[in-house]
C-alpha cells in the first residue's frame, strides 16, 4: 500500500478554514441584516442566496468557472491584478465557500430571528452604539445557531467535492483537496486506500466537530 | 423636565397622554394594563408612538410631526424594565458594566463593585443572572441603568420583587439619587405609600388616559374621579343629592342619612359621587368627651378583618339611619392597638364621626 | 448474479456507456430506434462509476466501457454474458487547442513553450484518456517536464470543458468529443500510449437480451460503423 | 431546442419530499435527545452523524451503494422483501436524506438548545406527557430553527447529486433527478439548454423557499 | 399535609431546611435570596435537592435515600413561578387551557372564559403573551395553575405586579379556593400585610434556614430572633441588660433608660436584644388623664416622614434619659389623623409611654 498523502489533508483544511472564513465574514451581516430589517425584496434575496445548495455542485462550479474564469471581466481582472482564482487552492476556497454559504445563512437567520429583540433594546437605552451591542449581545445570543451553521459550513467546505473540481482543477499538490483525493482513489478502484483515506478524513472532522462542540459547552 | 404628548393605538385602546413631569420624581399610578409600561417604552424609545411629542429638557427626543425619532442611544435615558431583561449571557459584573463607557478597567470594576455594594450584592459579581433569586435580578437590573449617569430615569415597578428592608434601603438610594442628579425620574409603583414616600407627584393612568396629576396629598385627598380614589385606597362609595352648599360646607342627602362634607363646585339637587375614607371615620370612646360630633351616626360591627397592624370595621347602621342597602354601611379602618385598647372584640355597638376632611365628591 | 430491480419494465434498452461515447451513441441511438423502433436509453458517466454500480445491481442491460479493463472485471464475477464480450472500437487521444487561447500546439513538444500555462487531462488514476495522456506524455519524454502544468478532469467532457471555456489553453482528450467550434484538434500518435480498446459486454440476468444483443449488432453494422467512424473512433479491424 | 423534459422536476421534487420527511423523521428526535439528555458517546454522535457532509457526495454514495445494494445482505433483504432501494427513486430519496441529515440535525439541535428548558419544566407541572409538551411547547419553540433546517435540508436534497448518481444511476425517467439530467446537459454540451433547466428549477426553488418562509412568517 | 425536608448547596449558603405545612396558606417570608423560589421548586421536582424528603398527603414526592423522585406531572403540584413564564407561542386561552386534559372543546372555552373573567381579562383570549402587561401576565399564569386543580399550590409572589384593587379581588379568590379545595398552599410574598391576611401560617426563611414557624400573630409579635422582627416590620432594636425578672416581667436596662417588657426566659445580668414596635409607642396627650404610665419617657421630634396615612416620628429623649446614643432614640409610627389631632406638626415635645406588650425580648 501506497504511503499516505498528506498533502491533500493539508490543503483540504486550509481551503476549509478560508472557505469558512469567506462565508462568515460574509453570511454573518446579510443575515442579521434579513432577520433584523425590513425592505423590499428581502425575501427574495433571502431565498436567492439558498439557491448554491439547490444546483448540483458541478454544475455549479461549472458557473463558476466561466465568472471567475478569464472569459470573463472579472477573471481577466484578478489575473491582472496578480490574484487569479481559478486553478488555484484560493479559487477552491472560493467555490467551496460559495457552495456552503447558505448552511451559514440560514442557521444565523434563524438564531438571530429567536434573539429577544427587546435585549438589544435595552442594551441601546444603556447608551452602546449598534456595532458594539451586535458583537456584545446579539452575535453571544445567537451563538449556539451561528455555531451549528459553522460546524456545518466546515464540513461542507471540507467535503466540497464538484465547485472544487470544477473552478481549481484537481492540481496534486496544488488543489487536489482530500475530497478529490478520495474521489480518485475510488475511482480507480483502489477500494482499501480510499477506505483508509476516508478513515482518516473521518478522524480529523470528527474531532474538529467534537472540538467545536467541547468549545461551545465551555463557554456556555 | 419631560414634557410628553403621545398617542398609541394598542390592542384594547388607545394611549392617548400628556404630561409635563418636572424634575424630580414623579410617580405612574395606575391599575394593571393602564399602559404605564408603554408610556415608559415610548419615552425609552423602545416603542414608538403613532402621533406625538417628547421633549427632554428642551431637547425633542420624538416628533411625529417633524419626523424626529432619536435612537435610544441618544436619549439619555434610563430605563429599567418591569422584567429585567439582564442580558442573560454576562455575569452580573458585566451587566452592570455594560452602559460603562470611556472607564478604564480598573475604574470600571470599582464601580461595579460599589454599586454591588450599594444593592446589598457584593461578591456576586461572576454570577449568571439565571443564578440569581427574582430579587437579586431586580436590584441587578437597577444598578446596571443607575452606573450610566442618564438624563432621566424610567424605573418600572423596580421594586416589586424586594423585601420590606432592602426596598427600605432602595428608597433611600432612590431619593439621594434625585437629590444629587437633580434629572426627571418617572416611576411606577403600585404601592400607594411608596408613591407617597418618594413621588413629588403622582400621574394617576387609567386605560391610556391621565385621570390626575398632581403632589400625592392632592390626589390621595382630593381624587377627582371616583376610579381615583379606588386606586388610592378609597373606599365607602355611595351616591348622594346636594341639600345645600355654601362657600364653607356642602351638604348631601346620602341614602337616609345628611352628611355634612367639604365645600365643591356643585349644584343643588345635582346626584354626586362621594367617597369616605375608612380610615377617617373615627369610633366615638364612651368614656370621652360628650356632646354631639359632626356626622355621628350609630350602628353595630357585623364583620372585621385585620392585617396584623389595622383592623378593618364594618359597621352597619340602625335602622333609619342607613346610608346604603345591603349587609353593612360603613368600612372603618383602625390601628390593631386602638381596637385593643377600645376594647372592640367585645363591644360591638358603636357611635361614629365622620369627618368632613374624610369626604370626597367628584 | 445480480437481481435485475423490478422497476416498471417499459422495454426500454439501458445502455451504460463511458463518457467519450456521449455523441456518438446519442446519434446511433437514433438510428437504431429508426430502423428496429426499439427506444433505447443511454446512461452516461465515468466507466468506473458505471462497473460500480453494475457490481451492485443496477439494472443496465449492457455496458459500453471506454476500456476493456473494466469488462473483464465484471467477467471475472459472472456479471456480463461472457460470449458478448467484444471490441467494439478504439479510441483516439487529440491535442485540443482553444482557439482563442493564442498558443499554437500541433506536437507535444509545443506543450514545453510557456505560452502554454496549462494542460487539462483527464484523471489518469481513474479515465483511460488521462491514462492515456500520461503514457503518451511519458513516451514523448515530456511528463515530468510538464507535471506543474496539468489540470486533472474528471473524465474526458470535463477536461474539454476546461479548455472550452479558455481557462486552460490546451487539453488531451477523446477525437470524439473534441468536436468542438472553440477547439482545434491535432491527432497525438497510437504508438505513444497502449491502445484504448473499448468493449461492450451484456450484463447477466438482463430481460432484453436479444434487444441488447441487436444493438450490439447495431453499432458493428455498417451504419454504426459509420457514425462511430464520424466521431474519430477506431473500429474493430482498422486497429 | 428541445421541448422541456417535465420529468426530472417531478422526480426531484418527489425525492426531495421524501428525502426530507425522512430526515425531519430521524432528525428531530436525534437532535431532540442530543440536546436534552445526557449520555457517554453523545458528542461523539453528535459529530458523528455530521459525517455525512464531509464526504464528497459520489464517495456517500459510494457507500451507500454498496451497503445498499445487492452485494449486502441488507441490500439483498430489501430485494427479497420487494423493497429495493438502488436504483429507485426511493433510493435516489434515501440517498439525498444521508447527505443532507446533517443539516436538520445540527440546526434542529442547536434550536432545541436554545429554548429555556424552564418552559418544558412548567409545562410538566401542568400535569401533561412529555411527549405533548414536546409537541406543543418544544417543537412550536424550535420551530424558526427547525423550518431553517428543513429548507437548507430540502434545497440540498433537491440538488443532490453524487450521491444520488451513485445509489440511484441516472437513468432518465426513472431516476434521472433534475440535477442528474442538468449535469448531462452541460456534459453533452447543450449549454442553452442547461441554462434554461437551471432557470426553471431556480424558479421551483426559490419559489418553494419564498413559500416556506411566508408560512413561517404566517403562524409567528 | 406537605412534609419537607431538604438540603440543597446553592452557591453562597445551603438551603436547609425542614418544614410542615397543613392544608391551608403557608406564607414563605424571608429577605431577597434566601431560597423561597428554591424550596417551591424543589416541591415541584424542577430543582433537585441534594438530600431529603419531601411527601404531600402521605405520598412521597421525593426521597434522597430511596432515590424517589418523581416527575414533576405526577406531583400533581400546581406551581405559578415568579416569573410568569406564559408560553410564548401560545394565546392567552392556549396557554389557560394547556393544562386542562380529557376536557371536550366546549368545556375548555367556558373553563377558560371563567377563568380569565375571574382575573378580570375577558376577551384577551386571543392575545399572545408579548401583548399584555406585566400584571396581566402574571394573572394569566395564575389561572393557567389554578384550572389544573392541583392537590397543592405553590404561589411565588403571584400578585406582585398588581395594583391594590386587583390585588384584593384575587385575595378573595384564594380565600375561596383554601376554603373549596382544602390543599395546602405555599404562597411566597413580601407583603406582610398580605401574609397576614392570607395566611394560616407564617415560615420565615432566611439564607437558606427556616426561622420560625407559626401562625401570623405568634410570628409578628413574638419574633424569635431580631431577623424575624426586623422582616416583620420591627424597628427600634437594642441591647440590654436584665435587672431583675420574675414570671410577671422584665426589667431591663437599656441605655440610660430602665423599661418593664414581659416575661422572658433570660438570666439575669444576661445582655439579651429587644426590640420595641413603632406603632405601639404612645404619645401622652397632654389634656389627658394624668398620671404616670408604663415606661414613660420625654423627648423632642428630630425628624418625620410620612406616606399619606401614617407618620413616622423620630424622637429623640432627653439627656440622662438616652437609649442609645446618635440622632434619636425611638421611631414611633402613628396614623395621619392621629398626626393632625395632636397637632405634632406644631408641637415637637412629647412625652411618650412604651407599652411592655410593645417590647419583644430574643
Ligand atoms: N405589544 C402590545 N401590543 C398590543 N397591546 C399591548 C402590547 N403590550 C401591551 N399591550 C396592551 O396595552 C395595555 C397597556 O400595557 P402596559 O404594559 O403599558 O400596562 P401597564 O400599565 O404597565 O400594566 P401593568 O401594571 O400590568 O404592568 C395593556 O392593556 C396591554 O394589554
Ligand atoms: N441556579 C442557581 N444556581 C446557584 N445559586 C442559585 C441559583 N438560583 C438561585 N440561586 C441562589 O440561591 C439563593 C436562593 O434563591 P431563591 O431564588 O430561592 O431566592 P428567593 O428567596 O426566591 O429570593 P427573591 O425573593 O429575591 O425571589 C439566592 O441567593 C440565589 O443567588
Ligand atoms: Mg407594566
Ligand atoms: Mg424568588
Amino acid at each position: 500500500m501506497a504511503a499516505f498523502e498528506w498533502s491533500p489533508l493539508w490543503l483540504s483544511l486550509r481551503v476549509a478554514l478560508l472557505a469558512t472564513a469567506l462565508v462568515l465574514a460574509a453570511g454573518i451581516p446579510l443575515a442579521w441584516l434579513l432577520a433584523r430589517r425590513n425592505f423590499p425584496g428581502k425575501d427574495v434575496l433571502g431565498a436567492v442566496v439558498s439557491l448554491p445548495l439547490v444546483l448540483p455542485p458541478t454544475v455549479l462550479g461549472y458557473y463558476l468557472l466561466i465568472l471567475l474564469g478569464n472569459q470573463s471581466v472579472l477573471g481577466r481582472w484578478l489575473n491582472r491584478v496578480g490574484f487569479p482564482l481559478v486553478f488555484t487552492w484560493r479559487g477552491a476556497a472560493v467555490a467551496a465557500a460559495v457552495a456552503s454559504f447558505p448552511l451559514l445563512f440560514e442557521t444565523a437567520r434563524a438564531a438571530f430571528e429567536s434573539i429577544d429583540p427587546r435585549l438589544e433594546a435595552i442594551a441601546r437605552t444603556l447608551g452602546r452604539p449598534n456595532l458594539f451591542i451586535f458583537w456584545r449581545i446579539t452575535l453571544p445570543l445567537a451563538w449556539r445557531g451561528i455555531l451549528a451553521g459553522l460546524a456545518l459550513t466546515f464540513a461542507r467546505a471540507l467535503g466540497d467535492f464538484g465547485a472544487t473540481l470544477m473552478v481549481a482543477g484537481n492540481i496534486p499538490g496544488r488543489t487536489q483537496t482530500m475530497s478529490l483525493y478520495i474521489y480518485d482513489l475510488v475511482q480507480a478502484n483502489r477500494q482499501n486506500q480510499a477506505n483508509q483515506v476516508v478513515l482518516i478524513m473521518t478522524i480529523v472532522a470528527v474531532s474538529m466537530l467534537l472540538t467545536a462542540r467541547l468549545a461551545r459547552r465551555a463557554v456556555k | 423636565m419631560l414634557e410628553l404628548r403621545l398617542r398609541k393605538r394598542l390592542k384594547n385602546f388607545d394611549l392617548n397622554l400628556a404630561l409635563s413631569a418636572p424634575k424630580g420624581i414623579t410617580a405612574l399610578f395606575g391599575p394593571s394594563g393602564a399602559g404605564k409600561s408603554m408610556t415608559l417604552a415610548c419615552v425609552a424609545g423602545l416603542a414608538q408612538p403613532d402621533a406625538g411629542r417628547i421633549v427632554l429638557n428642551g431637547e425633542v427626543l420624538f416628533d411625529a410631526d417633524r419626523n424626529i425619532n432619536r435612537s435610544p442611544q441618544r436619549r439619555w435615558v434610563g430605563y429599567v424594565m418591569q422584567d429585567y431583561l439582564l442580558f442573560p449571557h454576562m455575569t452580573v459584573a458585566q451587566n452592570i458594566a455594560f452602559g460603562l463607557t470611556r472607564r478604564s478597567r480598573a475604574e470600571k470594576k470599582d464601580i461595579v463593585a460599589d454599586a454591588l455594594r450599594r444593592i446589598g450584592l457584593a461578591g456576586f459579581e461572576r454570577r449568571l443572572p439565571a443564578e440569581l433569586s427574582g430579587g437579586q435580578q431586580q436590584r441587578v437590573a437597577l444598578a446596571r441603568t443607575l452606573v450610566t449617569n442618564p438624563r432621566m430615569l424610567l424605573l418600572d415597578e423596580p421594586f416589586s420583587a424586594l423585601d420590606e428592608s432592602t426596598r427600605a434601603r432602595l428608597h433611600r438610594d432612590v431619593l439621594r439619587l434625585r437629590a444629587e442628579l437633580d434629572i426627571p425620574i418617572l416611576f411606577v409603583t403600585h404601592n400607594l405609600a411608596e408613591a407617597y414616600r418618594l413621588a413629588d407627584n403622582i400621574a394617576v393612568l387609567e386605560a391610556g388616559h391621565l385621570l390626575q396629576f398632581g403632589p400625592p396629598e392632592t390626589v390621595i385627598y382630593h381624587p377627582t374621579s371616583r376610579t381615583i380614589a379606588k386606586l388610592t385606597g378609597g373606599s365607602n362609595f355611595f351616591k348622594g343629592r346636594v341639600v345645600a352648599h355654601s362657600p364653607a360646607e356642602t351638604v348631601l342627602q346620602v341614602g337616609q342619612v345628611q352628611l355634612v362634607a367639604p365645600p365643591a363646585p356643585v349644584r343643588a339637587e345635582a346626584v354626586v359621587g362621594l367617597s369616605i375614607r375608612a380610615e377617617r371615620v373615627m369610633l366615638i370612646r364612651k368614656d370621652g368627651p360628650g356632646g354631639r360630633r359632626e356626622n355621628q351616626v350609630q350602628g353595630h360591627i357585623v364583620n372585621e378583618l385585620t392585617d396584623g397592624f389595622n383592623y378593618t370595621l364594618f359597621l352597619r347602621l340602625d335602622d333609619g339611619r342607613r346610608l346604603q342597602k345591603g349587609g353593612y354601611d360603613l368600612e372603618i379602618k383602625l390601628p390593631a392597638y386602638v381596637y385593643e385598647r377600645l376594647g372592640i372584640a367585645h363591644e360591638k355597638r358603636w357611635a361614629v364621626t365622620i369627618k368632613r376632611r374624610a369626604i370626597h365628591i367628584f | 448474479g445480480p437481481t435485475q430491480t423490478p422497476a416498471a419494465d417499459d422495454g426500454v434498452l439501458l445502455v451504460a456507456a463511458a463518457s467519450d461515447l456521449q455523441f456518438a451513441f446519442t446519434e446511433i441511438g437514433e438510428k437504431f430506434e429508426q430502423e428496429t423502433g426499439q427506444k433505447t436509453q443511454f446512461i452516461f458517466g465515468s466507466t468506473g462509476n458505471l462497473t460500480t454500480q453494475v457490481e451492485n445491481g443496477a439494472p443496465y442491460d449492457l455496458l459500453a466501457a471506454a476500456n476493456v479493463g473494466y469488462i473483464d472485471r465484471l467477467n471475472k464475477n459472472g456479471l456480463i454474458i461472457s460470449d458478448t464480450r467484444q471490441m467494439y472500437a478504439q479510441g483516439h487521444l487529440v491535442l485540443a487547442v482553444n482557439r482563442r487561447a493564442g498558443v499554437q500546439a500541433v506536437q507535444l513538444e509545443d506543450l514545453l513553450d510557456p505560452a502554454v500555462t496549462r494542460i487539462a487531462i483527464a484523471n489518469p488514476a481513474h479515465a483511460p484518456y488521462g491514462l492515456a495522456a500520461q503514457e503518451a506524455l511519458q513516451s514523448a519524454g515530456l511528463w515530468e517536464a510538464l507535471q506543474p502544468k496539468l489540470v486533472l478532469g474528471e473524465n474526458v467532457r470535463q477536461t474539454l470543458q476546461f479548455v472550452q471555456t479558455g481557462d486552460v489553453p490546451v487539453g488531451l482528450v477523446a477525437l470524439s468529443v473534441a468536436d468542438a467550434p472553440e477547439i482545434t484538434c491535432t491527432l497525438v500518435p497510437t504508438a505513444l500510449h497502449r491502445p484504448l480498446n473499448q468493449a461492450v459486454a451484456i450484463i447477466t440476468g438482463t430481460p432484453h437480451e436479444t434487444t441488447a444483443r441487436a444493438f450490439i449488432e447495431f453499432v458493428n453494422s455498417s451504419a454504426g460503423r459509420e457514425i462511430m467512424k464520424r466521431y474519430g473512433f477506431l473500429l474493430p479491424g482498422e486497429f
